[in-house]
């Protein structure tokens, strides 16, 4: 391994548990160059995950991590970046942990725009648990518990992240690294909640069930179904039906959460509340 | 009671081979139990099969001493032979396994794999090879009531190279002996 | 004519919840439990019935809530941390007296614990995880055959008493594959009453259990989560508070002989009792057998139906016993409710908190040392 | 220089399938190999890609 | 009361808790008049509420009705209908009880596109508890657990119910009760998920703490700030800002989730399913 | 300058919150424990410290957990349906040892029960809520003026013993308005022990408790709700399991002697004693000083740590004792806790589940019926 | 003919404010009352709004 | 022991009655507790506050036969006079309990509302009017003890219209004995 990156790893805990060809590395891969790039402070870094394959990486990370339990990684961020705003808060979950269980977690964060920083890592199923449906599941997909085709509605997390009231949104795929790592670094660096959406292969309890070969066959997925916002925006809606567009996707510049309330505290001790 | 462990590693089909092996002896009338190890949390990755058979009712369904172990990798070979009964049969892969040494027990080296490959056309067939070389060595069920197992299990149209690469386990296994 | 298989206790569960007439299942995956929501996502449209994987297990607690009050029998699987987040919803179908089964397969906790692994630490749990006085039926199976015929017990008691019934397995238990042999005699079904004219939903029955009307048929009765009079509307009434959560306790305790399941091996003349459960049990069974090899007179009572406690009959049990080894595979939960019953001299624990089972040599030791 | 930490590489094929050069391929152990370091054009994507850190391209 | 609507109701249980001047009680009258105008059988019409003072509501209304926990009237609901599809299903939900401890239960019911109709009492409060803020509650109110102004950023609840999969989103208040009728039976006559967020004054919890006034001077707010969908589409942007925009939002016809599970069902019996 | 003022139960335990240094709360409103986050949300800016409601009770807890690994003393106020809710996520802190105090304050259960009422029906909940095997520490105020007290204990405790605490209080106690006197000395404050040099976030102290370094100051350790060795990364092996299970326990069983908090009335030659807690305890005192003024020799344990439970001194102070009382407002829960210890025949229940404060009256009745 | 139920009645005052004839007005009770039946148009609104269904609007 | 309830309806300042009465007995050095009933859930519209003042510690807080009861609607009066103790001082608002009849105390009826509406010019005082009304009947705590208990309480710029209340009210209480 690249020995600047070397610091940011627990190496003793390398190699890690994921299975060959799982897209998890390629995005923890991203977030720590990203990290690198930004030239973090890693002693006021805190890594947040919830539970599923993915939420493994704060394990691996050499920050102050906390694997928490399924779907709350967000609200132990929300009380850590609340309690301690000089931390950098960066929260990774899983499809499944950030919008099914933790769902109301996510759309909570959102509204308040606080300062965290979640990458979402879909992979279209719940990996951990061998292969039932997420909520980004795709329609007419094969899950276990969907052994007849998947008939529910994913969602757009990008979408539900805006209306929600995140002021950073973007999507990513584990194909377009360089991409990857330069909006995980654009997430971390906007104040306000962001949210990168990673698109990773799972080629054991997704891709396996539904037939999409191994772990490149399903990154050649993600480089022939994805289109950049530039190039989408030139597009006219038809073209664009199926096609899944990657880049940064929304950006606006809102009061945050934590900066707010410091004001508050300002305002009612007449600024000597820290 | 025999007690049989079947170990390698995740992919490897071990507790396929486990439950066809466990089903065989159920159609044989015997009592069976069939247990596996998981990895973390259920992500596929199990490694270990057990099962048990006898005449009687089952009452703890672990293994403490088996008498008959399968190790298709040196891993599972050194972790799963150490604590044997006197007169275990261990059948070892020899694809991977390398000079495998025991201190008590009987070891058949099989090239598993390598006739899986070399014979059926694929590797993936090296569990079934392997209950043919267990069955082959032990005689833990009937030869023909394995085969019936092995066709209620795998899928349609893999019937005729499962059944073969069974044999090449029988032959291999009885030859060894 | 009788089906004979191989499949795990998960797989048994999932049958047995079929064969009860269990027609709706609302989950969240967990492991150890994830097989019986992928065998009834399966299974479910071949019968008509329903499956649902809701977003979290708080969700499939209230979807079965309101498939149950729609008619359907219903259930959900979960271990540890989801049955943890069901409580509140538990407590409501308590109160509400909606018929469901709530599968627990225990794995090592606290928290995210040992997923893999199996323990028997959610027994005091089953009992007392939800806020507020309520009674609980919980049942324990220890095979793969068991896990098949208990869980029909489990939904027929669900209907019978109109409460949530606990079905606590564990992971081994859940986990193992053995012998499951679906019989050709169609098993006895028990459904929920419907009221007779003009009864009211939350009026008991002499039995204490009321009659439930399904929704959909015109009876247009209110169903809540506040403490309500026979009506099923909310009242502030101390008396009427009283006499509902005494009726909730009272309903099974005045039943106790349609509940209570245990099962008894050499017991007539043990003056060492095992009480287990479980898997812990069949290790227990083994002990028993070891223990009369060696010509020390062991016993075993192995408890089926968990909750609400059968104090009774182990008074009786152990009436003319020297002394009562509670094996079980937590830090001594049966053990304390065995305690409460026989006192604390002549008990004595056998406890395993690793997350391993138990071993019958463990238990045996423990008698050996006793015994000599 | 491109290096492969074999006790990392779990044979994924991802290096293999992108590296534009076409210049890696799986040995027998499955493990990453590079057939040719002089082809190698430096682009980093092998690295970048690699979900088990097992790649390092050193730029000389 | 009028005859014709005295069916509806349990005559016996009224007169009803609310304050004097809550709105609760025009939004129920409003969704009754919806449903006397659909002509919907009671017998086959389930009304399924949470906990707060608007879910006090499903005791009043002569149906099968359940008052459940905080929060979970949708996940009862989603149980029921995907068991009956049969029955009418209409859910009655306050602000704090859809989005804030049931937020995950609406946008995933929102994203299944089931068959419920569900009306947000909004009244930008916790109004049973006496007062706390809501995740509709306006930045800069008082709540009494925002003494100092409130700091967070409210959810446009019709926004997030579209972007979470919804197919049919309204708003009305309960000033403009005849609209409020003839949307209510339009989200009922959809077959999907239909969301009306009905505007309420909570004149006790929510007015008294922000000087708004008595009940007729919140209505009267609601006259003043509200704009129709029609006149709003005529306005340039500037000019609606502050504005809040009521009558159909969004409408668009999409798979229902219980008439997929039927197909399921249809396809893996051979039709003999049912 | 001592400060003297009436204000409510709920109030005080907010101020001694503050007087602990508790600077973070989060919360969700529930009846009747909503006054204690609004008098926080108003005072906690006043000294920079941070208030949030959160979207419901298991961001609550979330987010107290985030902010105590953060290096707040931080905590959370619900009653029964969010204390349900809590549960998950309280063994989670139980596991990865995170310092919290979680407030109950009780009201009539099961489900939404009576939400207005008082009951003390959660305290085997407080103990049993969450799956899996943990300790638990549990205190109960009876009066205004305790609530602010134990309320700094509690803190105290947390930080201590690295684990989440629950201060089981009741709608009796936290909605009564009494004399509330702030001393003009600073109370004992305990902070979490930081780790020494090369100490590991998981190894326990010779005490069984751990170091727990604060986030952002470059120790970059790991939290998880796995099982976990001393450095706290997640382990499958057994013989951790145990040791952390076991230690999760004793260290606090093996210090009760800091946890251990009771009164007494008239005990020392009671003939009949009785058992209570929080506001029961209030009537039990004063069925002790009519039973006294009658002649009879009644006194009073009253049980301020109610969890570990003090079984050591009940069975200490009843040994001459005839006949146990347990007072308490549900259908037996201490009961049974003091049944364990003292056997069936020497214990009696005096109960009340109608959600109505218990009377002097009717103790009184009960050692007057016994006493003849 | 706008009947009003003084039972029902919890004098928000909504109909007072709202009616387009201004001919409701509260009592000393604080009950609503028709104060000239005759100008009533029987336009429905009082009966729309009035949360306590309090309110009959009968159109002759 | 002084057992002392204040009822009505939601919104009358019962609460708050019993609170600064409360409050006066503490500046007092008495030992005080003081109650109050909660309807469905926290919203407002309790109706009932119960106030208990001692020499020595207050164990049980809730009142059983109240020494002083005030009543300022039908309803409250009809609830709460029903167990009395033997000399109990009843006070009812006459705007509102029309020909109330005891079995046991001594009534005491003052236009508490309609004075404090005609008087202080809002009915909003009508509940400071009827403490000095119980103040006056009842003695229960000094004048002036009370006037400084009330000035803590009250909205700043409302100080004088309460104290006017207050007196009001003095008068009332001391007349009718
Ligand atoms: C409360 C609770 N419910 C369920 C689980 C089981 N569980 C663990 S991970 C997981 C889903 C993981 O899916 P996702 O978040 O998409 O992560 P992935 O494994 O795919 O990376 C589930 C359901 C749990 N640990 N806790
Ligand atoms: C689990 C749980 N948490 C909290 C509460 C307390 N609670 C009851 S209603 C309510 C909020 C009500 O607000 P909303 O949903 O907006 O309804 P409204 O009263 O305003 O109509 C809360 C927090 C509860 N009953 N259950
Ligand atoms: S199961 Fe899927 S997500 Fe999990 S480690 Fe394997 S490939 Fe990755
Ligand atoms: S990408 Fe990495 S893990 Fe995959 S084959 Fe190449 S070196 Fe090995
Ligand atoms: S650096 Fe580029 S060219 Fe060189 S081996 Fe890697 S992918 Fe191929
Ligand atoms: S508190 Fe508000 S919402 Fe509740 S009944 Fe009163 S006015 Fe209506
Ligand atoms: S609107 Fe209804 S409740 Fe309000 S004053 Fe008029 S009649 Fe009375
Ligand atoms: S019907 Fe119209 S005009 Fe007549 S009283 Fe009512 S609001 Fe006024
Ligand atoms: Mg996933
Ligand atoms: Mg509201």
């Amino acid at each position: 391994m690249n020995e600047t990156l070397k610091k940011y790893f627990r190496m003793n805990r390398l190699p890690h548990i994921w299975c060959p060809g799982c897209g998890n590395g390629i995005v923890v891969g991203a977030l720590v160059r990203a990290i690198d790039k930004l030239g973090l402070n890693p002693d006021k870094t805190s890594i947040i995950s919830g539970i599923g394959c993915s939420s493994r990486s704060s394990g691996y990370l050499n920050f102050d991590t906390v694997h928490t339990a399924h779907g709350r990684a967000l609200t132990f961020a929300t009380g850590l970046k609340l309690a301690r705003p000089d931390l950098n808060v960066i929260v990774l979950t899983g499809d499944g942990d950030a919008t099914a269980i933790g769902g109301n977690h996510f759309i909570h964060a959102a509204r308040r725009n606080i300062d965290l920083t979640t990458i979402v890592f879909n992979n279209n199923i719940y990996g951990m648990t061998g292969g039932q449906y997420s909520p980004l599941t795709p329609t007419h997909s094969k899950a276990t518990t969907s052994p007849y085709g998947h008939i529910e509605n994913p969602f757009d997390i990008t979408e539900l992240a805006k209306a929600s009231g995140a002021s950073y949104v973007a999507r990513g795929t584990t194909y377009h690294t360089l991409e990857l790592i330069n909006l995980i670094a654009d997430a971390i660096s906007h104040k306000g909640f962001s949210v990168v959406e990673a698109i990773t292969a799972c080629p054991i309890s997704f891709g396996r069930q539904n037939k999409l070969g191994n772990a490149p066959a399903m990154m050649k997925w993600q480089k022939e179904n994805t289109i950049s916002v530039k190039a989408a925006s030139k597009l006219p809606a038809e073209q664009l039906a199926g096609k899944v567009v990657i880049g940064e996707l929304y950006r606006r510049q809102a009061p945050e959460y934590t900066a707010e309330y410091q004001k508050v505290i300002d305002r009612v001790t007449g600024g000597n509340g820290q | 009671m025999r007690e049989i462990l079947l170990s390698g590693s995740g992919g490897q089909g071990m507790i396929l081979a486990g439950i066809i092996l466990a089903e065989a002896a159920l159609r044989e009338g015997k009592e069976v139990v069939q247990t596996q190890s998981y990895g973390p949390e259920a992500r596929g990755g199990a490694s270990k099969a057990e099962v048990i058979i006898a005449n009687k009712k089952i009452s703890f369904p672990h293994i403490e001493k088996p008498d008959v172990v399968l190790a298709m990798t040196e891993e599972a070979f050194n972790k799963y032979t150490k604590c044997l009964k006197e007169n275990a049969a261990v059948i070892v892969d020899s694809t991977y396994v390398k000079n495998p040494t025991l201190t008590r027990g009987d070891l058949h080296e099989v090239p598993i794999t390598a006739l899986a490959e070399k014979e059926v056309g694929s590797p993936l067939f090296s569990n079934i090879v392997a209950l043919g070389v267990l069955i082959g060595v032990t005689n833990i069920v009937k030869e023909s009531t394995i085969k019936e197992a092995v066709l209620a299990r795998v899928p349609k149209g893999t019937e005729e190279r499962n059944l073969k690469a069974l044999e090449l386990g029988f032959i291999a296994g009885k030859n060894i002996l | 004519m009788s089906q004979t298989m191989l499949v795990q206790g998960n797989h048994a569960c999932a049958l047995g919840a079929l064969a009860a007439g269990v027609r709706f299942f609302a989950g969240y995956p967990i492991t150890p439990s994830t097989e019986i929501a992928e065998i009834l996502a399966k299974e479910l449209p071949k019968v008509g019935g329903k499956f649902i994987q809701m977003e979290d297990e708080i969700a499939s607690m209230g979807a079965i809530c309101g498939a149950s009050l729609g008619g359907f029998k219903a259930i959900t699987a979960t271990s540890g941390p989801g049955f943890s987040l069901m409580q509140e919803l538990i407590g409501y179908a308590s109160l509400a007296e909606i018929p469901l089964v709530i599968v627990n397969v225990q794995r090592g906790g606290p928290s995210t614990g040992q997923p893999t692994s199996p323990s028997q630490s959610d027994v005091m749990q089953a009992r007392w995880g939800s806020h507020g006085d309520r009674g609980v039926i919980a049942l324990v199976p220890s095979s793969v055959q068991e896990s098949y015929q208990l869980m029909i017990d489990a939904v027929n008691l669900a209907e019978r008493f109109r409460t949530p019934v606990i079905f606590l397995m564990d992971e081994v238990v859940g986990h193992m594959r053995e012998k499951l042999v679906i019989p050709k005699t169609t098993p006895t079904i028990i459904n929920r009453r419907k009221p007779e004219p003009g009864e009211l939903p939350y009026a008991p029955g002499p039995d204490g259990v009321p009659a439930l009307p399904p929704f959909g048929e015109g009876y247009h009765f209110h169903v809540t989560g506040l403490i309500h009079d026979e009506t099923g509307f909310p009242t502030g009434s101390p008396e009427v508070t009283e006499k509902t959560i005494k009726r909730l306790h009272q309903k099974l305790e005045n039943n106790m002989d349609e509940i209570l399941r245990y099962d008894e091996l050499h017991s007539a003349d043990a003056e060492y009792l095992i009480i287990s459960y479980g898997c812990s049990a069949r290790s227990a069974e083994e002990a028993v057998r070891m223990a009369r090899e060696k010509g020390i007179k062991a016993g075993l009572l192995r408890l089926i139906s968990i909750w609400p406690f059968p104090s009774d009959l182990i008074e009786e049990k152990c009436a003319r016993v020297k002394k009562v080894f509670v094996a079980e595979m937590n830090y001594g939960q049966v053990t304390g409710e065995v305690t409460k019953v026989l006192g604390r001299s002549k008990v004595q624990p056998v406890l395993r908190v690793d997350t391993q089972m138990i071993t019958p040599r463990q238990i045996l030791e423990a008698i050996t040392r006793e015994g000599n | 220089m491109v290096i492969i930490n074999t006790k990392f590489c779990k044979g994924c094929q991802i290096c293999v399938d992108f590296c534009p050069k076409h210049i890696i391929k799986l040995d027998d152990m499955q493990k990453a190999q590079i057939i040719d370091q002089s082809k190698c054009i430096s682009c980093g994507f092998c690295e970048l890609r690699c979900p088990d850190y097992a790649i390092t391209v050193v730029k000389e």
